[in-house]
């Protein structure tokens, strides 16, 4: 089983951890980088308040990679914090230490006070299904000729919709700063031709005539890119000699 | 009530349209065409009989559960039937827009909320809560928009100024007029028209 | 049953949303507080003992007749209504955050959900399920958000209150802002987590 195959558990996401090739979960299973960390925590379980920081950082860069979330800054953020918790639990400190700070006691106390909240959720969930279970009254007779009620409107609403349309203003309208984009995708077009018709081409072949800091910037993140893919090998022969850029043998996708 | 009476009750009460006695039957698997009339039956004389403030009611093929005439003239005056007419959500945010960065055009309008605001302006230029205030000097010398009185009125307050300055919320949005000098201002403005 | 809770059955029948007592009183110049109470009284009984389809429910701080639970399920078969969709986690979580928090501003939630919470927050507001309540004190004055009486409806609640309680809870709530003392409540808290 590949980790793009993903079954749905509404309720409860079990994860074969280490032991399988994969994991078999739904992604939306997770509402959050603290719920996949409880879920790790519930699936070894391992105490809230006495995490083994090591093991738990070690298993959730393992999901987060394998759930494909590398994309989400949520849990890119938490995976730092994990590792930096690592790193500091590893740090020694004298046996009687006084006024030592278990560097986990913030998380700790995140992860508590989310549990609570999870706890609200529920109880939540299950008041709006049992409201669901009850219809109001369906038909209504189209409304009488009335004069209409009086115009309803609070600075409250207002302030709510300043807030939508805030969350919504995509940048500052005032300025309009024109920035020469980086136009990554010709520059991987442009290196992919060229691969296509000799095995190796040289920096200064993939870079084309008069480019510009734009085109060198753009280049770069597309080499990179398609490095990083497999497309194609980046060589240097000796030490400040001219970059080789070498064709790739596709490989079977991963 | 029989409990094919109770299960049509609930569903009459529930559906959004009036309902066919065909369709009331496919309510209950076990329940034959003579057994939905005698239940519909049973509930128009439970109504009648415990003098219930609802009748049933057979008309354009179908059943309804409706209240009864000599109640309506009550209920109409109390409008419950009609929530207060809140506005939109639409027309909430380009009144946010308008309010914060008059005088302002619709282009600008636009270009913040991401959607044509032609009706919306319409709308809220007939409902006095918007007016024109006067024409940019950019291309085509639109139509700038602003609040009015009755703006103010309905929200409770004296003045503009009395709204929540721009650096106090999230974002700073552009201080309108009232509260910064004219020139450096309207220079501001013009840039940002062009 | 009495000509008063017939008028008050065919005002609550006609009503697609909770009234208030106070809104009922409004429909008979005569009537009186206690009166009201006891026509609701005798409504929600007769409903009761003779097996109505229908109840009288007390929720978000009115009164509202809804069907019983019991025959949701052959409703939505026969296809008179749709049930409302279920919430995600993600509403839920944030709703429960705002809930019990409230008046709570958006840092406050994502600090707490670990998660950005701008998408599920102008949700929630397009949905009126909650509302901008104030603006905090803090650097920025950013919106405080409190639920709505609607939140209410969807949950059938009758008010904040019936949400379960703290000590209701497996893990001690920590108590929220504005009802306690900041020491004691810090004192209380880490107790609470040892």
């Amino acid at each position: 089983m590949t980790a793009t195959e993903f079954i749905a558990l509404p309720e409860a996401p079990t994860i074969a951890l280490g032991a399988g090739p994969g994991f078999v979960v739904e992604l939306e299973a997770f509402s959050g980088p603290l719920d996949l960390l409880l879920h790790l925590l519930r699936e070894e379980q391992l105490e809230i308040a006495d995490i083994p920081i090591a093991r738990i950082a070690d298993q959730f860069l393992r999901a987060v990679h394998e759930l494909g979330l590398n994309q989400a800054a949520d849990y890119l953020d938490m995976a730092s914090r994990l590792v930096r918790l690592k790193a500091q639990m590893l740090l020694p400190r004298k046996v009687d230490e006084d006024g030592w700070e278990d560097p986990r006691a913030e998380l700790v106390r995140r992860l508590l006070e989310y549990q609570q909240i999870r706890e609200v959720a529920v109880w939540l969930g299950r008041a709006a299904e049992r409201r669901a279970e009850q219809f109001a009254r369906g038909y209504l007779p189209p409304a009488p000729a009335l004069p209409p009620p009086p115009l309803t409107l609070s600075l409250i609403d207002l302030l709510s919709a300043i807030d939508r349309v805030i969350v919504g203003i995509p940048s500052p309208v005032l300025h309009k700063v024109v920035a020469r984009p980086l136009d990554v995708e010709s520059a991987t077009r442009r290196i992919e031709d060229l691969l296509a018709g000799q095995e190796q081409i040289r920096w200064f072949d993939a870079l084309g005539s008069g480019a510009t800091i734009a085109d060198v910037l753009s280049t770069l993140l597309a080499l990179l890119e398609l490095a990083r893919r497999g497309s194609l090998r980046l060589l240097q022969p000796t030490p400040f000699s001219p970059m080789v850029i070498a064709r790739e043998s596709p490989r079977p996708a991963a | 009530m029989n409990p094919l009476a109770q299960l049509l009750e609930a569903a009459l009460f529930s559906a959004c349209r009036p309902i066919t006695a065909e369709e009331l039957a496919t309510l209950d698997p076990d329940a034959s065409a003579a057994g939905v009339r005698v239940a519909l039956e049973q509930l128009r004389e439970h109504y009648d009989f415990n003098q219930h403030g609802v009748e049933l009611v057979e008309m354009a093929g179908g059943y309804q559960i409706l209240t009864r005439p000599v109640y309506a003239a009550a209920i109409e005056r109390a409008q419950f039937t009609v929530r207060t007419p809140k506005l939109t959500a639409a027309t909430l945010e380009t009144l946010a827009v308008i309010a914060y960065r008059q005088p302002v055009g619709r282009l600008e309008i636009e270009e913040i909320r991401g959607v044509s605001a032609g009706g919306v302006l319409r709308s809220l230029q007939e409902r006095s809560l918007i007016e024109v205030v006067g024409r940019s000097e950019a291309l085509g010398r639109p139509l700038l928009y602003g609040t009015t009185a009755l703006f103010l009125e309905l929200l409770g307050l004296r003045d503009l100024i009395d709204l929540p300055k721009a650096e106090e919320l999230t974002i700073a949005l552009r201080p309108h007029r009232a509260t910064s000098e004219g020139s450096d201002d309207a220079a501001a403005y013009v840039e940002a028209e062009s």
